[in-house]
């Protein structure tokens, strides 16, 4: 049956999100704008709260939730994800893209690394120190078209060599493991790539620059270089057998394109938290201490109105592709959907907040702070024009044609 | 649990309807638009599958379907026709009164029979814009109501057996009433070419008609509930309907580019062509997700429906208009002709925005009642 | 100088051709377009009153105002031709495309045609009875690409035998004579298509059908049957000649695009004018009938203020585009900048205008049959993509590449 | 007769500011929005050039020329970056003031050097919404006004030598007052992060400072007539410095996806790409064109120049928001880093759009004056 009721454990992981978002990340967020830079007692103590980002389904309070619990009951880990990713988000969405976790690199190591892998990248994040994972796709000269990375990857005995640059690389620096794509033979195309967890302190892997950036700013995102950099044969995600399996199908570019399809609801629900939080700071403004009546009113009445509009789309497209991630159905259409709508009216909603502000939004206002964070959510994890190819592909798929 | 899945019966009952839409609106949309009225055979047997009684209440020999159900099965119907949607005569918009006021006194001494064919038109004074000069009045007389003057367009009118007649007085209270002698009212048929044209638009006049106090079925703050709901739930049925036709001119302009030859490929291959063929599925996605929401919140009765339906009609009408006239330049020349059927799509969809409330009025209302009202991006 | 002075002359031709569109045309607009068809003596009186359209430069009252001037003068052929046609399509566009004249056939004669077939051709527009030229390039399966024509011309002693079929001809079946497109050799691609002068009456040429549509009801557009049909040798529009002098270059289809760069101002000041018919009747009734506060009025105010400023960019762009033709110029980009914009902002206006008159205004209100009859103004003379095109096509340029 | 021709006079000017721009102000744009403020050096450079006085009087040893060929050469400006034009100290939007009021007593008295160096900020009570606490405001005291609370953010306030107050007092009276003691004032530097941060923007705070009728430049009906031209004029200087930026966004992104590759072509060969360039053009040129024609109506002083410069403004910010944004989407990734400029265009974008009149206001204020003013589409 048709439903937009939260399950109790939904609405459980929302308030309890909201609470940490409201208490704990928007008090320091125009502060770490400020300092580029989330401060490293605060991430201490949250890590210590046991508060991580894990975009493949959500894990707060220490809790794992959506392994091992008894058969027969509806998934609802992305359903989860996308409800406590857009309460964190709204609280500022660079500090919680720089809370401890695996982060981006978090779902493909799940979905394909061994059983030996995600026990080993995926266990390190503990209660002692605050630990990242990242996901190093994006070179130079291969942003939207994944399949032409030149990251190289040389066999030699006991593993592989890589040589090449990866850029706009989300914690990059700070963390323990990134995953690499990289390719054995740039001949063969997207069956030649693979995909390496490279660890921290690997010899000829290091962090050659951090971006600086529109927004965003106390979130770190890095430009990594790999020269000469040995990575052993146990760090090759999914291992040998994942590329052997059948021929052509599988490879390094596949592991990066599936997870595409339940990062992109995540990468939705940001922005929807972004958007939601210009326009609630907005809203609050305008109930307070403009007139009730008269050409402000209705002119806010009509731009708040499309905000809250576009909010709600944003968030139904969202709820539908991770309904359908959990029910086990295709939803790369749902997703390129959710996140193509969610990243473009983002932005105009933080623009429609501002216009109501005036003036005096510029100064010192959450609002212009999440007007500049919020247009990298319409380009990263496939830009617009993308998520645009992937729905029209998955139209014309019924007429036998690939567009 | 958040959930986008139909129960099954709905998902059986919506079959049904799709298949009515493809087999046997579709393809009778011109002939009916040539006539200026649907087919009779049409309408018996869209009477047959019980699709004129899905709002009725039960002991009205309706089906009284949950709004959910219904808009779902809207939205199935007019992927055939809008206009031959709009113009199947029955209860139409005034069905949601008849639910509401099933138990009214005046219904039950009348004894009126309104599930066996029987038209009633139902003219909402809030689409009049208290603009036009010689505008339909409500003005109270010592036992009654007398109504002047010249109604805005509305559906059915050329087929009316009976008019409800809802909105305020000239005091600013609000009435319904009921009129079931249509020696009452003079229609005037008028001049329209636009769209919508099977639907039997046209305006009613009245000359000073005095209506007696056994035909108002409700006034002052009785009226103002029922009325509320009333609309809201107008709303969301025209609403669907709209999110079925942008479904049809989505479903039709993809299968043309998928077809369709220039430079030597598919015009599909072009992304200036594939692009918009995915914003209108965007577009038509969304517009079918906040009718959904909408639909679930006025079942409830929430606080919120009217806002929600208002938010759910102005956006349907921004996309209906974005997604037929997109599917009219995705066929070019040939979207302009009577060839194929966008160009009627998009004359059909104006025609309907127009009638049932300005998108910029939809939106401002929803708005403020942003501002005066609750405080959360309502979707819960 | 900067300037957007009229000059005597152009201030002369726009008050002209206003007034006809006032007291001529707009009387019968409604009628003509309920009887899908201009009336024969309202045609045969203004015919006799010398009024045509003519789509390269408009001569109105009978007098050529573009040809044998004294040397030296600034031409302002194409200025006075939008100013006109801005003027008339206010009046009705269905009935303007149907004056009598060589409408869109008459670029193709005027800048390809010998001098003898212009004199043939362009001179029996006269005041005796009503003619008509057309302009045939469109087929079933060849719109926007028009390189794509399948028409045959196979030589034969003494002419042409022309084989195909043509669709969306603009009084195609009243006119004396139509430009014809077709292919002598389809593998040789463009180089291969030739224009032809094609005469009313030929063998093997017929009007298969009148195609019904959405708006310009009163016009008619005629699908057109060429079967072995034999065109003579001097109805090869610039003869033999003009398609020997340099190789590949000069083709049919270079007569069938540099006519664009004319015909599309043309078009855009038709768009223009038939959107501030639709602005200026709402308008009228705004002031006169609704109320000058509260939230109507400011609706109204943001919605005709949009209005009003979309027609004046849309003026703009097509004035620069015919000033640049009048320079002698390239203009190519500004035409189809104008077309694109005065087309696409052409159906909103008249949408905003219908949303302002509400449900009255379907019954018998011009603004509905603009509406219908705007829409193909973003189609035809190349569509609105196809206009996007050439834009990026000459904005690339410079960077050598073509898009 | 209908013309796009500049003179051969603004065409040799025009190439001069273009190259200025090219080779001095856009070099330094990242260093002047780090130190907060455009280097002496470059200022100097500009004084020197005339590009300080293009408005004000030849009296007052400007240039005085008319607002035609002003805003070609703003627009060239512009084109180098933005916030370093309005960054330069000098008189800035006072100028237009200066203009109008040269032969005002208040000035002839105090003689204040304003031609070389001296710091005139304009503080345009418009800007004041009304809406917040503690608002500026502007009271009449029996021998002149009394100047209270805090200014909503202005340029160039954190470099003020002087400060011109316009706007209507407490009983909705004209007023325009001088004040040339900083004193009178404190500038609440605040923290500003968006864009145009070179500008110099910050708050002004009065505490009931007394303004003597020496200081009055002129108040009432004459007022109210200065106000208009001036603010007219400012906003068409304001909307050719945002068409500057536009045109250097539309390059920008052109020449970037003429030579970034993906998919094994140049991503210009992708319509997604190419179209939305395409876009950038014709709006760019319509927010030119209507700059362009609203100044020749303001340089004849035409009744529908306000009109006009509402429209050309409100046009300028629309499009230049959805230009710059176009940049950085284009650019995607490169667009959002610091590497190229374009992400620094749709900051300063931003915050110029905020400091310079609300869209939404500027356009109904403009249909306004359709409705209740003259009839036909001015473009003539």
């Amino acid at each position: 049956m048709i439903s937009f009721e939260l399950s109790d454990q939904q609405q459980q992981i929302k308030e309890m999100t909201h609470w940490f978002a409201e208490n704990e990340i928007r008090p320091i967020a125009m502060e770490a704008d400020k300092q580029e830079k989330v401060p490293d007692d605060w991430l201490d103590k949250v890590n210590k709260m046991g508060i991580h980002l894990n975009t493949s389904s959500f894990s707060g309070g220490g809790d794992k939730d959506s392994s091992g619990k008894k058969a027969k009951k509806e998934r609802e880990g992305n359903r989860m994800g996308v409800l406590a990713t857009e309460e964190m988000a709204w609280g500022d969405p660079a500090v919680t893209l720089s809370l401890p976790g695996a982060g981006l690199g978090g779902p493909p190591v799940e979905s394909s690394g061994t059983p030996e892998q995600k026990e080993r990248f995926l266990s390190i994040f503990k209660n002692d120190e605050p630990r990242w994972g990242a996901y190093a796709l994006t070179e130079p000269d291969a942003g939207s078209d994944a399949s032409a990375i030149r990251t190289t990857a040389t066999k030699v005995d006991g593993g592989y060599i890589l040589n090449g640059q990866k850029i706009f690389i989300t914690n990059g620096a700070c963390a323990s493991w990134v995953v690499v794509f990289a390719t054995v033979d740039a001949s063969l195309g997207r069956s030649g790539q693979r995909a390496f967890v490279v660890e921290k302190g690997a010899t000829g892997f290091s962090c050659s620059r951090l971006a600086e950036k529109m927004g965003l700013r106390a979130n770190e995102t890095a430009e990594l270089v790999f020269e000469d950099c040995f990575v052993p044969q146990e760090n090759l995600l999914g291992g040998e057998a994942l590329y052997e399996t059948s021929g052509s199908k599988p490879s390094g570019f596949q592991v990066a394109m599936k997870t595409f399809d339940s990062t992109r609801p995540i990468v939705a629900a940001m922005a929807i938290g972004i958007a939601r939080a210009a326009y609630e700071y907005t809203l609050d403004i305008v109930k307070h201490d403009y007139p009730k009546q008269g050409d402000f009113f209705r002119m806010a009445s009509e731009l708040l109105g499309e905000c809250e509009q576009d909010i709600a789309a944003a968030r139904l497209l969202t709820w539908e592709a991770a309904w359908k991630a959990d029910l086990g159905l295709a939803n790369a259409k749902e997703a390129a959907m959710c996140k193509a709508h969610a990243g473009k009216t983002g932005l105009d909603i933080c623009a429609k907040c501002l216009e109501l502000l005036g003036p005096t939004g510029l100064d010192g206002h959450l609002v212009e702070k999440l007007y500049r964070d919020v247009k990298v959510f319409d380009i990263f994890e496939g830009t617009n024009e993308i998520q645009h190819l992937v729905i029209a592909r998955r139209q014309y798929a019924p007429h036998g044609i690939r567009v | 649990m958040i959930s986008f899945q139909p129960t099954e019966e709905e998902t059986s009952f919506i079959k049904v309807a799709k298949d009515f839409a493809k087999n046997r609106i579709r393809p009778a949309a011109r002939t009916c638009e040539k006539q200026r009225a649907v087919d009779q055979k049409l309408g018996d047997e869209a009477a047959e599958l019980g699709f004129l009684s899905l709002e009725l209440p039960e002991d009205w020999e309706g089906l009284e379907l949950p709004l959910l159900t219904q808009v779902q099965l809207m939205q199935a119907l007019s992927y055939g026709d809008l206009d031959i949607i709009q113009g199947l005569q029955g209860a139409g918009d005034a069905a949601s009164f008849f639910r509401l006021l099933r138990d009214n006194p005046v219904f039950k001494d009348k004894m009126v029979d309104l599930t066996s064919g029987a038209t009633t038109v139902l003219i909402d004074l809030e689409n009049n814009d208290e603009l036009s000069e010689n505008q339909l009045s409500l003005r109270h007389d010592h036992d009654g109501y007398i109504l002047q003057g010249l109604s805005q367009p509305v559906r059915m009118a050329s087929f009316a057996d009976y008019a409800l007649v809802a909105g305020k007085d000239s005091q600013g209270k609000n009435v319904i009433i009921w009129l079931d002698d249509s020696a009452d009212w003079m229609v005037h048929q008028g001049d329209y070419r636009l769209g919508l044209v099977a639907s039997g638009l046209g305006r009613f006049s009245f000359e000073n008609v005095k209506v007696p106090l056994t035909h108002v079925l409700v006034e002052g703050t009785a009226a103002d509930d029922i009325l509320r709901e009333a609309r809201n739930r107008i709303r969301l049925l025209q609403a669907a309907k709209e999110t079925g036709l942008m479904e049809a001119a989505l479903d039709s302009a993809t299968e043309y580019t998928a077809e369709r030859k220039a430079f030597g490929r598919e015009i599909a291959a072009f992304q200036g062509v594939s692009f918009r063929v995915a914003s209108m599925a965007i577009e038509t996605r969304i517009a079918n997700h906040l009718v959904l929401e909408a639909a679930v919140k006025a079942d409830n009765r929430e606080p919120s429906a009217e806002r929600l339906s208002l938010r759910a009609l102005h956006r349907a009408h921004r996309s209906l208009r974005y997604v037929t006239d997109s599917a009219v330049q995705l066929l070019g020349g040939h979207g302009f002709v009577r060839d194929f059927p966008v160009e009627k799509w998009m004359r059909d969809a104006q025609a309907q925005v127009m009638l049932y409330g300005r998108e910029n009025d939809l939106l401002v209302r929803s708005g403020e009642q942003l501002i005066t009202g609750e405080e959360e991006v309502s979707v819960t």
